[in-house]
């Protein structure tokens, strides 16, 4: 049986008794068994099939990751039924469009923000039903199709998990998963995507000992497999944080020791320790640099296989004081599987978590393919690329340089989106294939750009490279029929002002940072270090510090901070228009209706 | 035998006299509390410090006068360095806080002083140096002309009282009538704001800290002469706690009217109902459970300010 | 529904000086009653001659039904009253969770002895008092800073743990003073927000004293006025804004 | 630095105030017993006597008056007073009751409720009066104990000389020595007496401090008014809080008593024995056990290192008087500069270490 | 561009050596000018006012990072009774009356720095002009009075020693919307006779309407600044700091307990 309910079935028989949700509610850690967790679905099983949900209802799940909700994905799979995940934070016109592709009649939501969200967007869908888990302050909302989860399971008889477990195949539909960047929903198999997880599993040998904690939605189908899927199929727990604002410290409380992360997450922290150092006394913040300075070399020797016992003794001796601590503060001390899902870290940052015993393991893979197609193996020290392709799976590059995929674990567009064409599927992106048989990812093939003179390159790898500095939270690089690469850069808020104060610069606020010569200087420095590593065709030459960071909500950046260049051209057309204009001062409307001074710099 | 009126006068009298003397220790609080609003623990071992300093330089053939300049200088210069040192570091502390460091003070000045001069019991005869009729000869003064109301009481007792009177009246023109009393009145009200308007709190405190080692030479001298200088000084101290108490610590007329209450309750108690205890030296307690009584009807104390609770 | 709350004729005097003179107001069950007036107009005594901080002159608190003169705090508190103040009165030694602990000590009945060697009763209930106050803080999304000492917090969210410290009491009434004052817009939203769904989702009255009309204006459902001591209006709020004595007292111009 | 934090989740309520919540410092509290109970005994009877037993006995009364002070923030110069209460309702239980009903540490006990009791009456007051208005209230209590036992010879049995040994048939409680065959009036029994009784009330305090009872006495402490307001009876708390804490007075008087000296004498019980608790309570810091035990260890200790050291460097060119001058001096000097410092003493010291230490190598 | 009289130079504050009260605090006061600087309660605008009339000090706060210039002189170190010499006087949030001395006491309180009692009496009439208000209540206890009076009370005692700059802390707390008015309106006559202000308020409406330029700060730093006009106009302050909202007023009614989730990691 490879069904998700088939698999936590199989989990309660082997280990009736060992954790398999752990989520903090109300102050204290609560947990359920795997027992509990089928008696868990087997309830709400019974209350979704009394709201009619049967073979092939698809059943919106709405808001982060909660109990309520992640139950309701096996339970409603028990009946047969498709569950389409999506973001607590998705705007009005994303939840519309992703009801309408999936068919969905009945929306599971976590509170009123959502219902309220789902208010806006209601115009011609399909929803029958909207189910809220919370209800605080719904109390007045007379709408009829309103129903409160809890009175739902109330009346509700409890099913019978395990015979419905028996009328499921293991190719039956599991999930719609909606891709931000194709604008495409995809359909996923029980089959294919445990077998996914399976993979992983075996290739790292996960155990149920394990445990991960799941601090972003859903909706992210990495996120999906990695933590969700791949809980149930290893039966190691799954952690649930608090709240949004309480991550860290419920990260640190738990000490996971798988930890699935978008490159975000990463750079957050690498910001956030530089932001908090920067703060730090000036004998703390030296000692601290000269400790980084020497792990870094210790840890090159050790990659070359030259470190002596010395080496070995001194690097146990900064760990001590150092950084054994550091990773305490954030609470990686117990990781064993670090995997970063979406494309590559600089080398700077994946070098640093491998010092620090964080050994990140690269993984590559989109909705098409469930999520993964290929996982750096343990103990890899190539910060540039995504490991080889996974059991089951072929990767092979074509004439345009473009990946492509051939696996037992396939997504399959509903509507839209890449298709199969001859079994080998185009992931959109452009890599290739080492020697060693390793995948390095370039980017997407979309977002390739061409300068005037003919040559093309991909920016997110040159983007990655930027944002390697802690001062820069993101960056997008234009250039397309140019004669040359510019960028525009975006300042790390909390890092740049601690690095600031410490340099005592006199400014107001963020937009009058990112204009301190001091600050450009910073960028420039980083960018021209950078320059020198990259052929003179693509060499930056121009850059833009931006008077604001990117929102999210505008659709700017997406639901993992990845830079979404569409938007920003149309929100930003300004700057560019500026920069590709070769202009050296002018001045934005931006979309608060505001008008922003900004300087292009030149290196 | 019948009531002794006479004796009942004397030792209303006696208590008055001795409750000068408690006043003059209490003074040096209020001062204190008024303007930092710091409990001074350390006022016992000022008094042991000064009049320390002026005997120990009467012993060396320095005169009373020069001694007596020479000591209110070292107090001075003490006073000072409290406030620059241990004042100026823990302003806006937590007053327990400041008051433990009183108490620190108080330790340290008890070991300095010894240290510096010795800790001999020494005696303190004024009349030694002060040419005066009323200390000279005889210890007694007679109410001679009333015939029928032959009243002892010591003379030394009655300079004290003028001398300790007269000072109060000083501090009281000083505090009323002048900036440097306006400042004063104006810190003790809040700091805060006094700093604000420009007055120099440590300036005030240092001349606070100042007066009140000038008080502890002259009350020094005058506890000195009954109870000789040494430990026994310090004491003197723990006696002025009921005093302010039961007076109010913020109200310099409440130390001069609780201390004769006190002085008086506490002879009088002593007297008709230490047998009645059936022990002696209810002296020890008894000023404690006057205030005590006294508190629990009036808990801010007899002239202290009410404070109206805000909430 | 009927009044929970009335006070009838009550006058105040300090040393001489009348913070309050000859004031009735009602309050109904289960509405918003915001008291608004300058400073120095009587706002504050009042709420303290409701819960018995101060003892009135002259005049009657009727609550709940009983009519009474005198109540001390502690059996204001009992029965049913809770109340936060104008300026913080946390109890700044201690963290967020325990002050909102001390809001359920009524609900302890084990005693001291159990609670030194931590056994029984004292266990049971230590748990039991977690818990609601647990979700007071769910329910204030204070979660992140639960166990930080009180005094490190910024001002406004002091004054969200002093409405929880009031709110985990369970109370029957909920006197507010300037719950709002020296907050941001922001605050003054989710501060508003917790009022109303307290008021909406448990019917809980409030009253509620107030210097921002805005505030006052949008969420209550029953305004009184007081200038220097006396009454000049009372009613909803449209009303108020209507009232040329209070325009002329208060408001300045109207708005 | 050496905390990690990492892991560490509670799933129960009790388990989040536990006193103990790192697997690290309960490993610590093992050892730590163990050394106390197994070591301890063994070394010198110097030791012991002069060292380890006074620092049990007086650290109980500091903890005491923490209850009172550095907790409910009732301010106390009577601690002395409590303690001599407690050593002579020890002596007086022991020596006036039949000796199948009476044993040194139900005496100790029994006289510490007598303390308690005393405390209460003496903190009446405190229902009215605040703040340093009430030194006035507990050195009444202070001198008016001194002087009824200094009066009354009842209690030291008419003893001329005002002092009386303990005799050694009160050691030997519940016919344990005998059954044993130690000399329970040796000082290492003594010593496991004193350290266990230290041990439970420790306990006892530190539970009460995290239950209801001990938010109370918080609450009475920060805001008084505040306090009513949320239905706390203010005047009851501070009178069990009184009893408590001189029920801890009492307990220590007895074993300071019995357990250190081996005799009942009032002049140990003046009123400078309550400052040096009411020093003791502040070096180490309001409000917090372990600094109690700390403000303890070090005010003990430090005259007699001082004089040590004074020895060791000058090889006793100084008289003694000299050195206890200095030695005040140094002292006096040492408070001003640790309030000055840090006005939270030891423990406040020690808590911003271990916050630093929990957040290294990041300043927050 | 007339001169600058008060310049402040990114100052960090911190309280007992640990609590970070001021991040990074740059602010300029003009000659001659009102300058507004708004934000809530606890975001730092009384440690701002504090660093610079040196007051921080008394309250175990100290400047660790950054430089105060006034009259072009660095005035870090500097005594607050030296300042007040200078010219640089505060008005403390919650006026600070001395409630035990009578109004004129209070008032007098304020020439300390002053030399020639003469000339005190001159301010003193001075004060009551622009005050007066609390001319007729000179004989009362200061604590006996009303909330406005002893604003009024504060603001007269400090322009007893004829300063040029007052540091105005939170004027309007407390008091009526009339009241409010009154006292800006004071403020803006004093600023005519050539003090300047550095007024630290939460009503930004009122602020914004008396200064010349505004300093928006937030947790302990400056988000914005600008022209108060300008600030005025801003939709982003208008809807943060003036309550109005693209739609107009927004109402208190509407708003929903989850308005101010983020998401994780930003």
């Amino acid at each position: 049986m490879a069904t998700i309910p088939g698999l936590v079935l199989a989990q309660k028989n082997e280990h009736p008794n060992a954790i398999s949700l752990r989520y903090k509610h109300l102050g204290i850690w609560r947990a359920y068994s795997w027992t509990e967790y089928l008696d868990e679905i087997s309830v709400l099983a019974g209350a979704y099939k009394s709201r009619s949900v049967g073979k092939g209802t698809v059943v919106a799940i709405y808001g982060n990751s909660i109990p309520k909700l992640i139950f309701t994905i096996a339970a409603v799979q028990s009946l047969g039924g498709i569950i389409v995940p999506i973001h607590p934070e998705a705007t009005a016109t994303e939840l519309k469009k992703i009801l309408n592709d999936s068919n969905a009649e009945i929306l599971v939501a976590e509170d009123q923000q959502q219902v309220d969200t789902f208010h806006v967007a209601e115009a011609d869908c399909k929803i029958k039903d909207v189910i809220y888990l919370n209800g605080r302050g719904l109390k007045d909302y007379k709408n009829a199709n309103l129903y409160s989860f809890d009175e739902i399971t109330k009346k509700a008889k409890p099913i019978n998990i395990e015979l419905e477990v028996k009328k499921l195949k293991d190719n039956d539909l599991a999930f719609y998963m909606y891709d931000e960047f194709e604008d495409a929903m995809y359909s996923i198999s029980h089959e294919a995507i445990t077998n996914n997880s399976k993979k992983i599993i075996k290739l790292n040998s996960l155990t149920p000992k394990d445990s991960i904690v799941s601090y972003l939605s859903l909706s992210i189908p990495t996120n999906l497999l990695f933590t969700y899927v791949t809980s149930i199929v290893s039966g190691m727990s799954l952690n649930l944080p608090e709240s949004n604002q309480t991550i860290e410290k419920d990260l640190q409380e738990i000490g996971p020791t798988i930890l699935y992360a978008p490159s975000f997450v990463f750079k957050h922290i690498i910001s956030s320790i530089s932001y908090r150092i920067e703060a730090a006394t000036q004998a703390n913040y030296e000692r601290y640099n000269s400790h980084y300075d020497s792990l870094m070399k210790i840890y090159e020797k050790e990659v070359q296989g030259k470190s002596s016992l010395f080496d070995k003794i001194y690097k146990a001796y900064i760990m001590l004081v150092t950084f054994a601590p550091a990773k305490n503060v954030f609470g990686l001390t117990k990781i064993k599987h670090a995997f970063v899902s979406d494309g590559v870290l600089s080398k700077v940052t994946f070098d640093f978590f491998h010092a620090i015993g964080v050994e990140i393991q690269h993984s590559f893979g989109q909705t098409s393919s469930c999520g993964c197609i290929s996982v750096q193996p343990d103990h890899s020290v190539s910060a540039e690329n995504v490991g080889r392709a996974m059991e089951g799976t072929e990767i092979k590059i074509n004439d345009k340089s473009e990946v492509l995929f051939k696996t037992d674990c396939l997504a399959t567009p509903l509507n839209g989106g890449s298709n199969a064409d001859s079994g080998w599927i185009n992931s959109g992106y452009v890599g290739k294939v080492k020697d060693s048989g390793n995948l390095m990812i370039r980017g997407r093939s979309e977002d390739l750009i061409r300068l005037k003179s003919g040559k093309e390159f991909s920016p997110e790898s040159i983007e990655n490279l930027i944002s390697c500095s802690p001062f820069v939270r993101s960056s997008m690089i234009i250039g397309t029929n140019q004669d040359s690469v510019s960028v525009l850069v975006v300042v790390d808020p909390s890092a740049t002002n601690s690095w600031a104060d410490r340099k005592n610069l006199r400014y107001t606020g963020y937009t009058e940072l990112t204009r301190k010569t001091e600050v450009r200087d910073l960028i420039k420095e980083h960018i021209t270090c950078l320059n020198e590593t990259l052929e003179d065709a693509l060499k930056i030459k121009r850059f833009v510090v931006l008077h604001r960071t990117l929102i999210m909500a505008e659709g700017e950046v997406s639901k993992t901070m990845e830079v979404k260049r569409n938007t920003i051209i149309a929100n930003l057309n300004d700057v560019i228009v500026a920069v590709e204009s070769n202009k050296e001062k002018f001045t934005v409307n931006d979309i608060d209706s505001l008008t922003y001074e900004l300087n292009v710099h030149k290196i | 035998m019948g009531f002794d009126w006479v004796y009942l006068i004397e030792v209303l009298l006696g208590g008055l006299m001795s409750g000068v003397m408690y006043s003059l220790v209490a003074i040096g609080f209020v001062l204190i509390y008024k303007s930092s609003g710091i409990f001074n623990f350390a006022q016992g071992t000022m008094l042991l410090f000064a009049s320390l300093t002026f005997v120990k330089m009467t012993e060396n053939g320095i005169d009373f006068w020069t001694a007596l300049f020479i000591a209110a200088g070292v107090m001075v210069i003490f006073g000072v360095a409290i406030e620059r040192y241990m004042m100026r570091p823990l302003a806006n502390q937590d007053l327990l806080a400041l008051f433990m460091a009183t108490v620190g003070l108080a330790t340290f000045q008890e070991g300095f002083s010894q240290f510096i001069w010795d800790s001999d019991i020494h005696g303190l005869q004024m009349n030694k140096f002060l040419d005066l009729q009323l200390l000279d000869s005889a210890p007694i003064f007679v109410v001679e002309h009333i015939p029928w109301l032959d009243i002892l009481l010591p003379k030394f007792d009655i300079f004290a009282s003028l001398v300790a009177g007269s000072l109060i009246v000083v501090l009281a023109f000083f505090f009323q009538k002048t900036k440097t009393g306006l400042s004063l009145r104006a810190v003790s009200d809040d700091h805060m704001a006094a700093m604000a308007v420009g007055i120099p709190l440590q300036t005030v405190w240092a001349i606070v800290w100042a007066v009140t080692g000038i008080i502890a030479l002259v009350a020094g001298l005058l506890w000195a002469e009954r109870v000789s200088v040494s430990f026994t000084l310090i004491e003197a101290v723990m006696k002025a706690l009921p005093v302010i108490l039961i007076g109010g610590l913020t109200s310099i007329p409440g130390a001069i009217i609780g201390g004769l209450v006190i002085g008086v309750g506490e002879k009088l108690g002593e007297i008709y109902l230490g047998d009645a205890m059936g022990g002696q030296g209810i002296e020890l307690w008894f000023a404690y459970f006057m205030a005590l009584m006294f508190l629990v009807f009036r808990p801010q104390g007899m002239f202290g300010e009410k404070f109206i609770e805000r909430v | 529904m009927g009044d929970l709350l009335k006070v009838e004729n009550v006058t105040l005097q300090f040393g001489g000086v009348k913070a309050i003179t000859d004031i009735s107001l009602n309050v109904k069950e289960g509405e918003v009653c915001a008291v608004i007036g300058p400073n120095g107009a009587g706002k504050s005594s009042m709420l303290n001659v409701i819960n018995g901080v101060y003892v009135p002159q002259i005049g009657t608190v009727t609550y709940d039904g009983v009519t009474r003169k005198t109540i001390s705090p502690r059996e204001a508190a009992i029965s049913g009253m809770a109340r936060t103040f104008q300026n913080i009165a946390l109890f700044q030694g201690m963290s967020v969770l325990e002050n909102i602990m001390t809001g359920r000590n009524l609900f302890v009945k084990s005693n001291w002895m159990e609670q030194g060697l931590n056994i029984g009763r004292a266990r049971t209930e230590e748990r039991a008092s977690r818990l609601a106050v647990e979700k007071i803080i769910s329910f204030l999304q204070i979660e992140s800073i639960r166990k930080t000492p009180v005094a490190k917090l910024p001002y406004g969210l002091q004054k969200r743990v002093e409405l929880g410290r009031a709110l985990v009491s369970e109370p029957k009434i909920l006197l507010l003073d300037e719950p709002m004052s020296g907050m941001n817009l922001e605050e003054k939203a989710d501060m508003s927000c917790f009022i109303l769904e307290i008021n909406k989702e448990q019917g809980l009255t409030t009253v509620m004293i107030e210097h921002d009309m805005g505030v006052v204006m949008d969420i209550a459902d029953h305004v009184i006025v007081l200038d220097y001591g006396k009454k000049i209006g009372d009613g909803t709020p449209k009303e108020i804004m209507a009232n040329q004595d209070v325009i002329d007292a208060y408001l300045g111009v109207s708005h | 630095m050496i905390y990690r934090e990492t892991g560490n989740f509670v799933t129960d309520y009790m388990r989040d105030r536990e006193i103990f919540p790192m697997k690290f410092d309960k490993i610590m509290v093992v050892l730590g017993l163990l050394f106390l109970y197994l070591y301890v005994p063994t070394t010198s009877e110097y030791m012991l006597s002069a060292h380890v037993i006074p620092i049990l006995a007086v650290g109980l009364a500091v903890v005491g008056l923490n209850i009172l002070t550095g907790i409910t923030g009732q301010l106390s110069l009577g601690s002395a007073g409590f303690m001599c209460v407690g050593a002579f309702g020890t002596f007086n239980l022991m020596l006036r009751l039949p000796e199948w009903l009476m044993s040194l540490p139900v005496a100790l006990m029994i006289s510490g409720i007598f303390a308690g009791l005393v405390g209460v009456i003496f903190g009446l007051p405190a229902i009215r009066i605040k703040g340093f208005y009430l030194l006035v209230s507990t050195l009444a209590a202070q001198y008016f104990v001194w002087w009824f036992f200094n009066s009354f010879t009842y209690f030291i049995n008419y003893e001329a000389s005002g002092v009386v040994a303990v005799p050694p048939k009160m050691y030997d409680y519940w016919g344990i020595g005998n059954f044993l065959g130690i000399d329970m009036q040796g000082y290492s029994p003594r010593y496991i007496l004193a350290l266990t009784i230290v041990i439970g009330l420790t306990y006892f305090a530190k539970n009460l401090l995290r239950s209801t009872t001990g938010r109370n006495f918080m609450s009475v402490r920060d805001r008084d008014i505040a306090a009513s307001v949320m239905g706390i009876s203010v005047p009851k708390t501070k009178l069990l809080a009184f009893f408590i804490s001189c029920f801890y007075c009492g307990v220590a008087g007895g074993m300071y008593s019995f357990l250190y000296i081996g005799n009942v004498d009032l002049m140990i019980y003046e009123v400078d024995r309550s400052f040096t608790i009411l020093f003791m309570l502040i070096i180490g810091g309001l409000g917090s056990i372990s600094g109690s035990w700390l403000g303890a260890i070090f005010v003990y200790e430090f005259p007699i290192l001082f004089t040590w050291v004074g020895d060791v460097i000058f090889g006793g060119a100084f008289n003694t008087a000299v050195v206890e001058n200095v030695s005040n001096m140094v002292y006096g000097v040492f408070i001003i500069a640790l309030l000055i410092r840090e006005p939270g003493g030891f423990a406040a010291l020690w808590a911003t270490t271990k916050q630093k230490l929990r957040m290294w190598p990041y300043p927050h | 561009m007339s001169k600058s009289l008060l310049k402040i130079n990114n100052i960090e504050v911190v309280y007992n050596h640990v609590i970070l009260a001021l991040r990074g605090v740059t602010l300029d006061v003009e000659e001659g000018s009102i300058v507004s600087l708004l934000g809530a309660n606890g975001s730092g605008k009384t440690t701002t006012l504090k660093a610079c009339s040196n007051l921080v000090n008394a309250e175990r706060g100290a400047v660790t990072k950054g430089s105060i210039e006034y009259d072009g002189k660095d005035i870090a170190k500097q005594d607050p009774f030296k300042l007040v010499k200078d010219g640089v006087v505060q008005v403390l949030e919650g006026r600070h009356c001395f409630t035990h001395l009578t109004v004129e006491e209070n008032i007098m309180t304020g020439s300390f720095i002053r030399e020639d009692p003469k000339q005190a009496k001159q301010d003193l009439e001075r004060v009551y002009d622009h005050f007066e208000r609390i001319r007729i209540r000179k004989k009362s206890l200061a604590g006996f009075i009303s909330g406005g009076e002893q604003q009024m009370v504060a603001m007269g005692r400090a322009l007893m020693s004829r300063p040029k700059l007052i540091l105005l802390d939170e004027p309007s707390m407390g008091l009526a919307p009339q009241l409010v008015e009154e006292i800006f309106a004071i403020v803006k006559n004093l600023n005519k006779e050539g003090v300047s202000f550095l007024v630290a308020e939460q009503n930004a409406m009122v602020a914004l309407k008396y200064a010349d330029e505004g300093y928006l700060i937030e947790n302990g730093r400056v988000i914005l600044k600008g022209k108060a006009k300008d600030l005025l106009e801003r939709p982003d302050v208008k809807e943060m700091y003036l309550g109005v909202g693209e739609e107009g007023q927004t109402s208190f009614r509407d708003i929903k307990y989850y308005h101010r989730r983020k998401p994780a990691f930003t």
